[in-house]
């Protein structure tokens, strides 16, 4: 399935990209699990967030075909 | 219910009247609240030259939308007006308009407390601070003003 | 820390911009919290066509500013700016600005409530809605918003 | 002893004008019996507020001379 990721702020700095598109295989797959296949060699920082198309998930919420996926740090706005 | 994010300075007094002018009917509002945030030269003891404020622009978007939505099943308002900058940002620069058109006094602070404070907590952007060649992400701002007093 | 009382029409936002523009170092105040109280052109069910506010003046400026120093002993505040209305006000036409410029916004909204609620308490103004050939003085405005709530 | 008086927004239109000046000769006077001297006709509301020297002030607060006495209905600012 194909997925689009963002990384935002220092988890952007740590992959070293903004975006990426990529191909995965795996069925049923969470968001955890889709670092640990395409950032393996980074360990993804406890207090990381997630969002599945612009909106708040859990580390094990399921990644489906077509998602876009973000990780980023805890949010600092405002 | 407008939500405005963009890249370049803002005048907060100035966009303040002109969305009073072009979409509030006078008095039918009695009290007016707004909340400006704007970068502060020193923090926690060090100078700050400049910020860079990175932001999630569509989901941003989204999550300060639904807050606003959300304030407006607690309290009676007439009128928002959310603004926030990204990008690179100086001292002195608005960071953050929230402004509530309401007819009662405790429901203006109420709405404009709640959305600014939900707004920190949940809007997808991120602050670095930049002093000399030094580029610091902040890493949290819930320690900053007190969790759960919104 | 200027209070000021006048008998003609005020644009808070231009106000605003002029203090901050003369008084206020750029990158001091991280918070900024105004309310601006407006006459309404509805009170209680009954439509207002304008309204006169008199006032004893030299005992007003005095019991504002007393409220002001009572909350900058409370609160970290580096900047008021308080402005009054007297005389005959239209509907739409702002009547009251409390406007405070701090480090944190917890303390500017604190304070902005606070002085709102006892200078609406404590100074010596009083309100006369006037209706087609009829004129009615406001006997009260402590149940208005909920007396202890600041 | 002399006194000025004020009178403000209702009181101010039951008694028919907004200041007097008056020569009174009680010996500790409190402001309900300045009231009652200079206005006796007129019944003083309950709810009715008194500055002295522009100080809010009791009922039975003690007038001296040359203070200046405010009566006026709650106050409705803001």
């Amino acid at each position: 399935m194909s997925i689009t990721i963002k990384y935002f702020a220092s988890l952007r700095e740590a992959v070293g990209q903004a975006e990426q598109q990529c191909q995965i295989s795996a069925v049923g797959c969470n968001a955890a699990e889709l670092w640990a296949q395409i950032n393996g060699s980074i360990a993804l920082p406890d207090n990381s967030l997630v969002a599945i198309n612009k909106n708040y998930a859990s580390l094990d919420a399921r990644v489906n075909d077509g998602d876009e996926v973000a990780f980023f740090p805890p949010v600092t706005g405002g | 219910m407008p939500v405005i994010l963009q890249d370049f300075e803002f005048s907060p007094y100035q966009r303040l009247q002109e969305y009073e002018e072009q979409c509030c009917k006078p008095g039918e509002s009695g009290a007016t609240v707004n909340f400006i945030g704007s970068l502060r030269d020193m923090h926690e003891g060090s100078p700050v030259e400049a910020m860079t404020i990175e932001c999630y622009p569509d989901m941003a978007l989204q999550e300060i939308e639904q807050v606003c939505e959300e304030s407006a099943k607690q309290w009676q308002i007439h009128h928002f007006l959310v603004m926030h900058r990204y990008g690179r940002v100086e001292p002195g620069d608005a960071l953050v308009l929230v402004a509530i058109w309401s007819t009662h006094r405790q429901q203006a602070f109420d709405a404009c407390r709640y959305i600014i404070h939900h707004l920190k907590h949940k809007a997808p952007f991120w602050k670095q601070e930049h002093h000399g060649d030094n580029n610091r992400w902040l890493e949290s701002n819930t320690n900053d003003e007190g969790v759960g007093q919104c």
